[in-house]
């Protein structure tokens, strides 16, 4: 009868086993690519390192502890024919003695925890490279006052240079996350909330709001694309160009002609600027061809699914607000061949 | 011990020799300090941030032209003043109830009805001589918080009068014998948090710029 | 002990039955079962919402429900466990067992307890009915504001919302006053309040968390009703509100709520514990005192559930001190609890399983909760699934391990009946391994990435194995949850001779009289001379105890049945129902005159008043 | 059997202030009332000229000084607090700190997020 529990314990074990086998296999942080395991900048490698301490000190008070219980269970279990046992009530040393120990390990977690908040609350000194992250119900925009452009669903960062986010939201409530490079701010209406990071790698990251902000927070995700400081001058140089204009070149493909009248026409432009710098209340589109992702980081850029996309934006992101404006499938196309020609 | 005295112990019996309901209305009046500790922490928090005005102290622009504070001290002055004559008038009336004198016991329990009555009356004409100078529910937020707490505390002082009232019908029907004095007692208590808090919010609300 | 005091009583009375006797009933022991009942049918159907959660998680783009349906979900999910289930599950055996435990008659306000029970269920009723309109809760169980105004949530959800706790507040705080006046005044007589079972004692303190926190939320809750209701600015920022407070009134309360959802829980498991281990709780006094100073410092440590909004380093840095010393008193508790099982007689009846399992799980989400409580880590943590994973550890793997726990254990006492101990240690094992493979892999997801509240998730993410197995472990939840059921309608059906009155040989009161026990609980008051008075009284008489034998029904009297307590709770429900969806004056208005009706009823009504027969 | 049968008057049995001690608190109260609109009037309408610059700088302190005195007052006699016994006073005064403690931290909290997260007003 006492034994039952034993024996369940040994039939549970391999089960245990197979599951922390399991567990081990989907463990491996590089396969995750939104993985905060990897710090790929110095603000993150700062919240890594003090989460790396604490998880340390879990773990070594969770051996200890779960041991004693484990050991008290399997020591003082009920055998045939055991004394009745002694009715201690308590035992003040031990009280204070394990008062004590506790106060101890929190204090080795607090001190660098504490130093950890000072240094990572303190704004970034000049020469950082200024973004204006905004939040809209569900996309990102980024603005680079200083070079004068305005960009959506790809903040791109050059690698070595702090940047300096100061994050704000045109709506409700959303969250600026850098899994690899940051931790998260939330961002609220009419305030400014600041975070930095220096990019230690290049790459193409990505990332996604992490404050509920309504029906679609489960699709608002952005890129992270960090690169060389020159690819990074390139990008902003050319994104400062001013918009083609297609309509008035004879030369080009008349799709993308066709592509550029039916924008202005089926009233895309409404919503969506095509010029560096001018926001509107939908996403700014110049040089939409060259992102990775569109809808919110959540769809590859290929022609197909940018077709999918504005063919009817509510099959991919119901209750997204952008209306679906019943196009054909050749204003489609013609658009599609518009927004690519915009690199 | 023996079937007849088996219920002797009980309904009256209690631990601390503290009857039941008077504990129950202090725990009330605990739990109703953080009702109203988070809206005037809210008033506190909000002061001064409005977007327009009106002001509770100090000038504000109405179309363009120049108004005078809001707040009225005067009137309020007066309104505390009926709400610490009706504290200390309830705690006659009750001091009458005890002793079995039923003069005190009534005229005491009127005269504080009266007095709250004339502090909602006074609550009721200020927020009415507010609205008229332009400053409604949803003016600003000022206005918001003021009403808010204000109102929260108005509509305490009306169920404290509601209760007051029953209690007296009760009195005058000659059900109020001093061994249920305790019946008064837990309203007045409830009286006196009511006005404890107007001691508190008049100060923080109406003096303090 | 004077149970047997009364063997030449009069002929036996049966207790009246039947449908009416139920819903006027004010006996706290029919309350407390009325209390489990609805409670764990909420359980279930906040498992269920989980179970298709989880069913959408099952692999990338899932299209199992709608984004829209997703946010009901979890908002639901999150709210029903809550309020609807951990809450009053609590609220069961705080009816049950604090008077029993204490050797009381009743409660303090019998007829107050009814009126809590009712407005209990007509909220959870309420924010249910949501459900109908196509309009359930959908901004999350703490409803940041300035999702939820007028503005952005234009639709009943949110009105919902705000209405329906504000119901479950009112009941929450009639029933705090209630046991809170309960415990200090009707502990039999000797029974000091260092002598009161642990229990009694997590459960008083738990009545006090409640009192001063609730208000808190009511407060934010009517300032945000009225923002809908009457375009105020409180949480609108274009008026000049700011949704920071709605964050800082809502974790002022929500912060005490979780301690309020897990005290009781620290109580049951300091009663199986020594009683299946032979041997008296360990530290008496230290328990007490953690327990009291875990409340304490609980009023001081909400922000850290806003660390990602920037308050500044100072704050961060208070407020994550604050945090850490809480793990000492917890940590006081587990010690005290090893060292109650330390050195005794361990005999691994089901509820001496959950209690130990409890011990197991609640370390490892107080760890993880230790973890977010560093700020800078916690940016990376926050509203990811490492998250989820803390709180679930803490609430499944501790409040329900522990409330699962009390029902074998008392199931006895309430029901007369003993429950199937092959079912239910099949029960533990099925659910321990459930719940570690639901919910271990979710602190890796989440570390690895994974955000909260997203009805979905990128093939490219790679969270899908993960996330498959979590699926796997909860089914395997809800069926350990079956042969819960299972066990327990197996076991009434059956024709088991009647549950002895101490079937555990048990160290407090409520085993003193017999299972179940009758209307008024105790023929005469018990005296009590120190802790675990019932050890202490078969020590005196050395050994066991004869069976108590029931007395006449009406030897003692006890205040009469009651249909008021259910017209002011109606009342209540409709002058707050009228809130939903604006602001209607008749509906108040009715509501009202309901409400004034009942509570004069109520009021002028003698409760010991001679009936018919 | 009714409630009434055996209903004791003052389980408590405390001696409550008598009418001499009632009028005298209501004659403090209203003094201290008093006081606290006329320091208002000095700092704000400046009438008595010299002592508006004294009692400038150390106002609100006054006020909720005075206030403070109010509400004891009232609490210890009005409401019993004096005679009827410690457990009251404990639940009463342990709910108003943590009342006060909040509200004082709500107003500590916003004061530094004002500075260390401007809204847009404040920028302007
Ligand atoms: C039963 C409910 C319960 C309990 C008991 C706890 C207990 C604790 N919680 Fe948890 N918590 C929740 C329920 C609970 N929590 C919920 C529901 C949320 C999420 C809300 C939401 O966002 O939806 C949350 C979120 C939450 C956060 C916010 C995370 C975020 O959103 O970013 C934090 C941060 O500090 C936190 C910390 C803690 C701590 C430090 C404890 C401590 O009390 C734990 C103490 C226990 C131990 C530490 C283990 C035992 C101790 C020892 C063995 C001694 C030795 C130990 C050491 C030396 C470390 N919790
Ligand atoms: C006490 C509280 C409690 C409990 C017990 C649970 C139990 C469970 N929770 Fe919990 N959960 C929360 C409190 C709780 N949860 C909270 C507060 C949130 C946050 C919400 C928010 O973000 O706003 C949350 C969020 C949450 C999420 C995250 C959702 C998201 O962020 O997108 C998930 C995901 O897996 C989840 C899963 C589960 C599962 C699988 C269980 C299982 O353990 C459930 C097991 C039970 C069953 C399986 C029931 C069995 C039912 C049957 C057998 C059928 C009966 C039949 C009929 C009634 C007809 N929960
Ligand atoms: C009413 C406003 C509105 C109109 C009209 C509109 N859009 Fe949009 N569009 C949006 C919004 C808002 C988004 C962001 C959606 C999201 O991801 O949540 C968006 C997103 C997009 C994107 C993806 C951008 C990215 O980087 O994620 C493309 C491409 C796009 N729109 C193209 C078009 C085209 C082409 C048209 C016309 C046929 C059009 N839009 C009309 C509002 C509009
Ligand atoms: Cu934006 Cu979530
Ligand atoms: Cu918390």
């Amino acid at each position: 009868m006492s034994q039952t529990p034993v024996r369940r314990l040994r039939l549970g074990a391999p089960v245990l086993l197979l599951a922390a086998a399991m567990l081990a296999a989907g463990c491996a942080p590089d396969q995750y690519p939104q993985t905060t395991l990897i710090p790929r900048a110095d603000f993150a490698r700062e919240a890594d390192t003090l989460m790396r301490q604490t998880l340390l000190w879990a773990t070594i008070v969770f051996v200890l502890v779960e041991g004693a219980l484990l050991f008290a269970i399997w020591k003082f279990r009920n055998r045939p024919g055991a004394a009745e046992p002694v009715q201690t009530h308590g035992n003040t040393t031990l009280e204070i003695v394990w008062t004590i120990i506790p106060a101890f390990i929190l204090a080795m977690i607090a001190v660098p925890t504490v130093r950890t908040i000072f240094k990572t609350s303190q704004r970034p000194g000049p020469g950082a490279l200024q973004v204006e992250v905004i939040g809209h119900q569900w996309w990102w925009e980024f603005r680079y006052p200083e070079l004068g452009i305005t960009t959506a669903g790809e903040l791109v960062v050059p690698s070595g240079r702090t940047v300096s986010l100061e994050m704000t939201t045109a709506d409700v409530l959303h969250s600026f996350w850098l899994p690899q490079f940051a931790g998260k701010r939330d961002v609220f209406p009419g305030r400014y909330n600041n975070l930095w990071f220096k990019a230690e790698v290049e790459g193409n990251f990505p990332a996604q709001c992490v404050e509920f902000c309504g029906v679609q927070h489960g699709r608002m995700a952005y890129r992270i694309v960090s690169v060389t400081p020159e690819a990074f001058d390139a990008w902003a140089a050319n994104f400062n160009a001013p918009p083609k204009d297609f309509t008035a070149d004879s030369t080009a493909n008349p799709l993308v002609r066709e592509g550029q009248r039916l924008f202005t026409a089926k009233g895309c432009g409404g919503c969506h600027a095509m010029y560096p710098a001018l926001p509107l209340i939908g996403p700014n589109l110049h040089h939409v061809g060259s992102r990775s992702h569109i809808a919110a980081g959540t769809l590859e850029n290929t022609d197909e699914n940018l077709a999918r996309w504005i063919k009817n934006p509510q099959e991919w992101k119901t209750g997204v607000l952008m209306p679906n404006l019943g196009l054909t499938d050749q204003e489609t196309a013609a658009i599609v061949a518009y927004l690519r020609a915009n690199q | 011990m023996a079937t007849a005295h088996a219920h002797a112990d009980d309904h009256h019996y209690t631990a601390t020799g503290i009857d039941n309901r008077k504990l129950a209305i202090w725990t009330f009046i605990g739990s109703e300090c953080m009702f109203f500790a988070s809206l005037i922490g809210t008033y506190l928090v909000y002061k001064g941030r409005d977007v327009v005005g009106p002001k509770p102290h100090g000038e504000w622009l109405l179309n363009g032209v120049a108004q005078e504070q809001m707040l009225e001290i005067p009137l309020v002055t007066f309104g505390t003043a009926l709400l610490l004559f009706s504290s200390f008038f309830v705690v006659l009336a009750l001091n009458g109830a005890q002793k079995g004198n039923r003069k005190q016991l009534i005229g005491w329990l009127l005269a504080t009805i009266v007095c709250g009555v004339f502090f909602v009356g006074m609550q009721v004409y200020e927020f009415n001589h507010f609205a008229h100078r332009g400053m409604g529910y949803t003016t600003n937020l000022f206005s918001s918080t003021f009403y808010t707490l204000t109102g929260f505390h108005g509509t305490h002082v009306t169920l404290g009068l509601v209760w007051l009232v029953s209690v007296l019908v009760v009195a005058l029907r000659g059900k109020l014998p001093p061994e249920k004095a305790l019946n008064l007692e837990m309203a007045a208590l409830y009286w006196h948090f009511v006005d404890v808090v107007w001691i508190v919010i008049f100060p923080v609300v109406y003096l303090i710029r | 002990m004077a149970t047997t005091a009364l063997e030449h009583a009069p002929a036996h009375h049966e207790e009246a039955t039947g449908i009416w006797s139920w819903i006027t009933t004010v006996d706290h022991k029919r309350i407390g079962i009325m209390y489990g009942v609805t409670a764990f049918l909420f359980f279930l159907l906040g498992g269920l919402e989980a179970l298709v959660i989880r069913m959408q998680l099952w692999g990338p783009d899932g299209r199992l429900v709608s984004a829209e349906v997703y946010n009901q979900l979890f908002t639901m999910h999150g709210t029903t466990m809550i309020f609807l289930g951990v809450m009053p599950l609590s609220a069961m055996y705080f009816n049950y067992m604090i008077p029993l435990q204490l050797g009381a008659r009743d409660v303090a306000f019998p007829r107050l307890n009814a009126f809590s029970y009712w407005v209990f269920l007509l909220g959870g009723l309420i924010i249910n009915a949501s459900w109908f309109f196509g309009a359930a809760p959908n901004g999350g169980w703490f409803g940041y504001a300035n999702l939820t105004s007028a503005q952005y949530s234009p639709g009943l959800n949110i009105d919902f919302w705000t209405v329906g706790l504000q119901i479950l507040g009112v009941a929450s705080l009639a029933a705090a006053v209630n046991f809170f006046v309960t415990v200090i005044n009707l502990r039999a007589p000797g029974m000091g309040m260092m002598h009161m079972p642990m229990f009694v004692w997590m459960s008083f303190i738990t009545q006090i968390l409640l009192l001063l926190s609730f208000p808190i939320i009511t407060v934010a809750l009517v300032l945000l009703m009225i923002d809908r209701s009457f375009g105020t600015h409180f949480f609108v920022p274009a008026g000049g509100g700011d949704p920071i407070l709605w964050q800082h009134l809502f974790w002022l309360f929500g912060h005490p709520e979780v301690y309020i959802l897990i005290l009781p829980s620290f109580g049951i498991v300091s009663e199986i514990l020594p009683v299946f281990s032979r041997k008296p709780l360990f530290g008496y006094a230290a328990m007490v005192f953690s327990g009291a100073f875990i409340a304490f410092v609980g009023f001081g440590v909400w922000a850290h559930h806003m660390f990602s909004t920037g308050m500044g380093p100072f704050a961060d840095a208070f407020f994550a001190l604050a945090t850490m010393i809480i793990a000492i008193p917890t940590g006081v508790k587990i010690f005290n609890w090893i060292g109650t099982v330390w050195g005794g007689k361990l005999e691994f009846k089901t509820p001496m399983l959950f209690a130990l399992g409890f011990i197991a799980m609640f370390i490892m989400g107080g760890l993880s909760g230790v973890m977010h409580a560093s700020p800078p880590a916690d940016l990376q943590q926050t509203d990811t699934y490492f998250i989820v994973a803390h709180f679930h550890y803490v609430l499944f793997g501790g409040a329900i391990f522990a409330l699962t726990g009390g029902a074998y254990y008392w199931w006895p006492k309430m029901s007369g009946k003993m429950l199937d101990e092959g079912l239910g240690t099949l029960h533990f094992w099925l659910m321990m391994i459930g719940f570690n493979l639901t919910f271990f892999p979710m602190h890796i997801v989440g570390l690895n990435g994974m955000p909260r509240r997203v009805y979905t998730y990128s093939a490219e993410s790679n969270f899908e194995l993960l996330n498959k197995m979590e699926t796997v472990g909860a089914f395997l939840l809800g069926l350990a949850m079956l042969v819960f059921m299972w066990n327990i309608l197996k076991t009434w059906r059956s024709h088991q001779p009647p549950a002895p009155a101490d079937p555990w040989n048990g160290a407090t009161l409520e085993w003193a009289i017999p299972s179940p026990p009758q209307h008024f609980n105790f023929p005469a008051l018990p005296r009590v001379h120190g802790r675990d008075a019932l050890w202490e009284m078969k020590r005196v008489a050395g050994g066991t105890l004869p069976e108590p034998t029931p007395v006449a029904h009406d030897a003692v009297p006890m205040p009469n049945p009651s249909w008021k307590p259910l017209v002011a709770a109606l009342g209540v429900a409709i002058t707050l129902g009228g809130f939903i969806g604006g602001s209607h004056l008749w509906v108040h208005a009715v509501g009202l005159v309901v409400l004034f009706y009942g509570v004069y009823a109520w009021a002028f009504e003698d409760p010991f008043a001679a009936t018919g027969h | 059997m009714t409630a009434t049968a055996h209903a004791p008057a003052h389980a408590e049995g405390h001696a409550h202030p008598t009418w001499q001690t009632y009028t005298k608190v209501a004659l403090i109260l209203f003094a201290l009332t008093a006081l606290e609109v006329g320091a208002y009037e000095v700092v704000h309408r400046h009438s008595p000229a010299g002592f508006a610059a004294v009692l400038e700088p150390i106002v609100v302190e006054v006020l909720l000084f005075l206030s403070a005195i109010k509400f004891a007052l009232v609490a210890m006699f009005y409401m019993h607090l004096k005679s009827d016994g410690k457990l009251l006073t404990t639940i009463f005064s342990f709910s108003l700190l943590l009342a006060a403690v909040i509200i004082g931290a709500l107003m500590i909290i916003f004061y530094y997020l004002y500075q260390h997260a401007p809204t847009v007003n404040q920028l302007k």
